[in-house]
């Protein structure tokens, strides 16, 4: 992702009850260029979420879960946060 | 790959016999209590009777007295300052200040033989205060409910909630109640599921060994050697490369073996009795016990319909207990509940709540059958109130790829819409019915899941092939990483040796979980094979002196791509594996990653049950799964995983549930009453493989093994109701409930 | 543990007399090894009786009847045609015990003196008036098997008391017995409620019926008045509602794990109909 | 608790083995004699997975004492192929993938067996109620009930 393009201003949609640590809002901006950088920010902006995404979430990324803290994401993205998904 | 894409196979969709089946019908295969080492001991664990207690004093003076005790270990040989999950592994692998269920240890000894051992463990004293216990999730999550642990709730949580609550989630979105403005018919329900467990006839074997250095090795049973590796390491303060654990061949899983139980207390027993090799077997009631069920559930679930059949809104509010511990499932179950559906506007509430319980652990989707039992069966009622066919009204509102999903995001390529239609044409559908019988339908779904995954495949110097995985093989995906790989290579399915290998030899691996091995493992043999089929072409690029862009790799061999590149015979992967020591070394291919494009799996289950209106007992006459499977590499184990999957939510819905006394005690902690479907309770399972390829994979695998536990639960309920008029709330459907409730609804 | 293998039951009876710890008689095995295995019985002294001449043996008796050995099991029993066409109903409660593999080890003396109130077996053998021949340090006796269950996991036998024979009366003309038991799987699965019917018709008329009922309460009990209700009647309707309350009167269930005890009462009214109809119909030679 | 010596035939050939008498043919079989390919699920005869044949009868060998199996003819799952052929049914096991995780499999391979040769062409209904003693939990029954189905049309051609 070039980092030529100005603010990357990302959309992260949350579930309703961290609201409580967002002012309110399901949805945040975060100026992001990797699931790393959202997950920074996010902790940056609102240090209430901060033990929730330690001990871990899984990042949605156009439908599919991010593979790693280094996987792009774009100002068109649409980015979504799950607890954390495993399988039997 | 495009969604019509027809791509022809040599090996892809064959069904070859399976690498390790001699092994497997002559007895020889080595499963993890089959094993003995020099020097040997035996361990035996101690466990609480009570559900919930203070441990005043352990004495273990009689049982250390005892000839050929070599060990006694407590809470007290485990190292303390553990936090979050590696704390809640080492309480549960070992009771700390209380027992929080019965079966909970509370002491293990080693000892020279299984015999003595047990002996031992029944001389060692425990003094309990008992203490006041909770087992209903209804029950734990009042706000007088004994509390079960001070502390264990975490930031999720407001303030304010009942103290046994430990996660809380809420997510949806849209305006609920317009939606339910606007449908013509809104119901409302409450539903129960029970505990069950994995039952795979395995039951947990072990046999450890651990020196004073820290240095240790492990023969283990289990879906994932490098977890065993991590928390054993973790819950003994060890160094996590100084432990080497080899899996056993295992005799199945269904995710119960994700996990320690007992692992860490060879370990411990080892190191305590001079280094001497550990061996500990569960009995099949400490597996019961003692082991990781799986949650049970309490569920409101509200949905709007439109007279046509069209879904305006829907709500879930589902509380789980998932033992004395966090890690229920609640937010998977909620995932999953209307994931099959488009709704404008929906709304997920969930709290994950403790009770003196085993931990659970992960069971086939876990979650998803839950949230479908409650959903599946309201969307059944509401149809039935509306006169709509319940295949059709679930057609209306399918979701499709690229469609919003009930839980945020936007799905990928899916192949719901042509599971049901693939439905709807099975002959099945059209089988008469008697007096007595009904037909029931449901659908399911599993995200399925990537992980963490390391392989290598390495050239023999014959030009056959080995490739080392780190996924256990529970149902056959030595097969189908053996025919992908040969299928990438052009070489024959027999030259390719798969090796399930211990985890010195690989880079960490997620266990077989999550349907993930033919999917993220086979994906990674693939490109493991690419890698190597570069250094074969450079090989042969230089042999012939030409450059290696000039070189393309066609059936199993080297050849010169297009007449520009000159004129050679092609090489083949044997020529270029009996030169590899004089043209470069060695010749392999490696791939480390957490694998994208994960396709997630949807299946849809139809049942004709007969009821014995006078007993109340269930007959499954007929059964059939859809599910798309992307692609079936071996499709006999793509059915396997279906008819498997299919016969284990039949068990859930019928018969099978954690049952406990009033003091707390579990009361079927063997098979004979804890009830599995035997052969004579079932027909043959009909299955239908869709293929919708997932453009993720390179040959268009989703996993298959875990959506097909979900659709039963419903399928059953719904078709119960058909037979006998009573709708079932309540799992399981035994035989007294059913009664009872044909009962109720004769009287209206 | 010390393991005894007696050859005779004069000797096994002495052996449990003698024996001052906890005692175990060892036939099928398929209850002692499980109650070893869980720790709940850890005997001192285990006497096999397998090695006695004539343990495995179905003989014809004098008068018609049988006799059959204590370590004969399932598997034979229900290969002996002869025993078979005399005493179904017997023969298919003890063929209901367990799996396959069980039935080639367990034993109606064995499944009698566990002392289960579900024990599949007993039942059976208590409509068909069946006796057992008991030795003792003292001699044999001869005793209804209704008399040897005395509650759960208990038996009326003394120590050093030993079951050397289970009798079955002589079939005679018009007879058949059956029995059926309800459980929630079709195999593998200790019975909710049991049922077992034996009567005899005379010109389609039953002239004689016993009939028992296994899980309903804490001992298996005959219960004369659900023969009251079916004997003088050819099983009609009336007969068959009278017969399934009586039954139902007759429960003084529980409720378990395996069924509550609305549902046990209930059931066995159930089953003591179809067991009566295919009773009746075995002995019109249907 | 003294042990007792008890020779046997296992498979054909004498075999001799110490055993506490507290412990099962199962237990002998697999610490005392290695032959491990019998399994135990439950140690309460409810799974099947330690199926042997005893003079001929199938038992579980978790319900007989190891000391009871003096003077008899064991047979195990270890003794179910001539050498490296192997008997119609395992052949058929893996042909109709009727294993996944295989734990199961020498237990139904040997009551299989046993059934067959007492009834070589049993219905569906007969190979699933004497196999109802045998738990699989992988694979819902049905590719096992198809193997065995399949593996007695065969020996029947065969035998004709």
């Amino acid at each position: 992702m070039p980092e030529c393009c100005g603010a990357r201003m990302v959309k992260v949609n949350l579930w309703s009850s961290l609201t409580r640590f967002t002012d309110g809002e399901r949805a945040v901006e975060i100026e992001a260029g990797t699931v790393a950088e959202i997950l920074d920010g996010l902790t940056a902006a609102y240090p209430g979420l901060g033990p929730i995404l330690d001990s871990g979430v899984s990042v949605v990324i156009d439908g599919e879960i991010a593979t790693g803290r280094h996987t792009p994401v774009t100002p068109e993205s649409e980015v979504f946060l799950m607890q954390r998904l495993k399988g039997g | 790959m495009a969604k019509d894409e027809i791509r022809e196979f040599r090996l892809v969709g064959t069904r070859p016999d399976r690498p390790d089946g001699l092994d497997k019908v002559t007895g020889r295969a080595r499963y993890g209590a089959d094993i003995s080492a020099p020097g040997m001991l035996w361990g035996a664990v101690v466990r609480s009777p009570h559900a919930h207690a203070r441990i005043v004093r352990i004495d273990s003076s009689k049982a250390e007295a005892l000839a050929g005790v070599k060990a006694v270990v407590t809470r007290a040989d485990f190292p303390t300052g553990l936090t979050g999950e590696d704390w809640n592994l080492q309480e549960n692998t070992m009771a700390g200040e209380k027992a929080l269920y019965d079966g909970h240890a509370v002491a293990a000894v080693a000892a020279t033989s299984a015999l003595r051992a047990q002996e031992a463990a029944r001389l060692i004293e425990v003094e309990y205060e008992v203490l006041p216990h909770v087992i209903d999730v209804d029950d734990a999550i009042r706000p007088d409910a004994p509390v079960i642990r001070e502390g264990a709730a975490d930031a999720t949580v407001p303030e304010g909630m009942p103290p046994n609550v430990v996660r809380y989630i809420d997510f949806g979105r849209g305006d609920i109640e317009a939606g339910f403005a606007e449908a013509d018919l809104v119901m409302e329900r409450s539903y129960k599921t029970e505990a069950t467990h994995q039952g795979y006839i395995e039951p947990h074997a072990c046999l450890g060994q651990l020196g004073e250095d820290g240095k240790g090795e492990m023969w283990v049973c289990t879906q994932g050697q490098w977890f065993i590796r991590r928390m054993c390491t973790a819950v003994l303060g060890l160094e996590t490369s100084q432990l080497r654990v080899t899996p056993s061949e295992i005799g199945g899983g269904f995710g119960g073996k994700t996990t320690i139980f007992m692992e860490p207390l060879s370990l411990a027993l080892s190191r305590k009795a001079g280094g001497r090799p550990v061996k500990i077997v569960m009995s099949r009631s400490e597996v019961l016990r003692a082991t990781g069920p799986t949650a049970s559930a309490s569920m409101d679930v509200k949905i709007g319909m439109k007279k046509d059949g069209t879904l305006t809104a829907a709500r879930a509010e589902f509380r789980m207990q998932g033992g004395a511990f966090p890690g229920a499932p609640v937010d998977m179950a909620l995932y999953c509940a209307f994931a099959p559906y488009k709704l404008p506007a929906v709304q997920h509430i969930g709290y994950d709540v403790l009770a003196n319980r085993p931990k659970c652990a992960a069971y086939r989707a876990p979650g998803s059958p839950m949230g479908a039992f409650a959903v599946e069966s309201l969307l059944d009622e509401m149809c039935r109130e509306l006169d709509l066919d319940p295949l059709e009204m679930r057609l209306k509102n399918a979701v499709n790829t690229g469609d919003t999903s009930s839980y945020g995001p936007k799905f990928g390529t899916i192949g719901l819409i042509e599971t049901l239609e693939a439905t709807r044409a099975h002959p099945n559908l059209s089988a008469p019915l008697g007096p007595n019988q009904g037909r029931g339908i449901a659908t399911g779904y599993w995200f399925n899941h990537n992980g963490e995954t390391s392989v290598s495949m390495a050239l023999s110097e014959d030009g056959t092939v080995q490739v080392s995985i780190g996924t256990p093989d529970i149902g056959g995906s030595r097969a189908s990483i053996a025919l992908m790989t040969a299928e990438t290579l052009g070489i024959p399915y027999e030259d390719v040796r798969v090796n399930v290998v211990e985890t010195g030899a690989l880079g960490v691996n997620e266990p077989t979980h999550g349907s993930r091995a033919t999917f993220a493992c086979g994906k990674a043999a693939v490109e493991a094979a690419r890698q190597a089929i570069g250094e074969m072409c450079r090989r042969a690029a230089s042999e012939w002196g030409i450059d290696p862009e000039a070189v393309e790799w066609m059936n199993g061999a080297a050849q010169p791509a297009g007449p520009n590149a000159g004129e050679f015979p092609p090489m083949t992967i044997a020529e270029i594996a009996g030169k590899m020591g004089s043209t470069g070394g060695p010749i392999s291919g490696h791939h480390e990653s957490v694998p994208d494009g994960v396709g997630a799996s949807f299946g849809c289950h139809v049942v004709d049950v007969e009821v014995d209106p006078e007993t109340g007992r269930t007959t499954i006459l007929r059964y059939l799964v859809v599910q798309d499977a992307g692609r079936a590499i071996h499709p006999s184990y793509v059915e396997g995983q279906y008819q498997g999957g299919a016969v284990q939510g039949i068990g859930w819905a019928l018969n099978e549930a954690y049952i406990y006394g009033e003091d707390g005690r579990l009361q079927n902690s063997v098979f004979l009453d804890y009830r599995v479907p035997v052969a004579s309770d079932l027909p043959m399972i009909d299955t239908e493989i869709v293929e919708v390829p997932n453009p993720g994979h390179p040959f268009g695998v989703r996993g298959v093994g875990e959506t097909g536990i979900t659709p039963p639960l419903p399928a059953i309920a719904n078709a119960i109701h058909q037979a006998t008029g009573a709708r079932l709330r309540q799992l399981p459907m035994s035989p007294p409930r059913v009664l009872a409730a044909i009962g109720e609804a004769r009287q209206g | 543990m010390r393991y005894h293998t007696p050859s005779s039951f004069d000797d096994a009876a002495r052996l449990a007399a003698e024996a001052s710890g906890v005692t175990r008689f060892l036939a099928g095995g398929t209850d002692v090894l499980v109650q070893m295995r869980a720790g709940a019985v850890l005997p001192d002294d285990l006497i096999d009786l397998k090695k006695i001449p004539g343990v495995t043996e179905i003989a014809q008796t004098g008068d018609g009847g049988w006799k059959i050995g204590v370590a004969v099991s399932g598997a034979r029993l229900g290969a002996h045609e002869a025993l078979v066409r005399d005493w179904p109903g017997v023969v298919e409660g003890m063929e209901l015990v367990g799996s396959t593999q069980v039935q080639g080890r367990a034993t109606l003396t064995g499944n009698l003196c566990n002392g289960s109130p579900a024990a599949d077996s007993v039942p059976g053998l208590v409509a068909a008036g069946a006796s057992v021949e008991i030795t003792a340090p003292g001699g044999r006796r001869i005793v209804p098997v209704e008399d040897i269950p005395a509650g759960p996991g208990k038996t009326t036998l003394a120590a050093g008391e030993v079951i050397s024979a289970i009798l079955l009366p002589p079939r005679g003309a018009g007879g058949g017995d059956a029995y059926l038991r309800f459980i929630p799987r079709t195999e593998m699965d200790i019975a909710v409620v049991g049922c077992a019917v034996n009567l005899r018709v005379d010109g389609g008329r039953i002239t004689e019926a016993r009939v028992a009922l296994g899980a309903v309460s804490p001992r298996i009990e005959l219960v004369p008045a659900c023969a009251e209700a079916i004997i003088g009647t050819s099983l009609d309707d009336a007969a068959l509602d009278a017969l399934a309350g009586a039954a139902s009167a007759a429960c003084n269930p529980i409720d378990d794990k395996r069924g509550t005890v609305e549902f046990r009462t209930e059931v066995a009214g159930v089953l003591a109909k179809r067991a009566a109809r295919i009773a009746y119909a075995r002995a019109n030679g249907d | 608790m003294s042990k007792m010596h008890v020779t046997t035939t296992v498979n054909g050939d004498e075999a001799e083995f110490l055993a506490d008498p507290r412990e099962t043919l199962l237990d002998c079989l697999r610490d005392h004699l290695g032959l491990t390919g019998s399994k135990e699920g439950c140690g309460t005869g409810d799974c099947g997975a330690c199926s042997v044949t005893l003079d001929g009868e199938l038992v579980c060998s978790c319900l007989v004492l190891g000391v009871e199996a003096a003077g008899k003819r064991v047979e195990t799952i270890e003794g179910m192929a001539n050498g490296n052929e192997l008997h119609p049914l395992q052949r058929k096991f893996i042909e109709h993938a009727a294993l996944q995780c295989g734990f199961c499999t020498p237990g139904f391979l040997v009551a299989a067996k046993a059934l067959l040769e007492r009834n070589p062409d049993p219905t569906e209904t007969e190979v699933r109620y004497w196999l109802a003693g045998n738990l699989c939990r992988c694979t819902g029954y049905d590719k096992i009930v198809r193997a065995v189905l399949d593996a007695a049309a065969d020996m029947r051609k065969e035998a004709a």
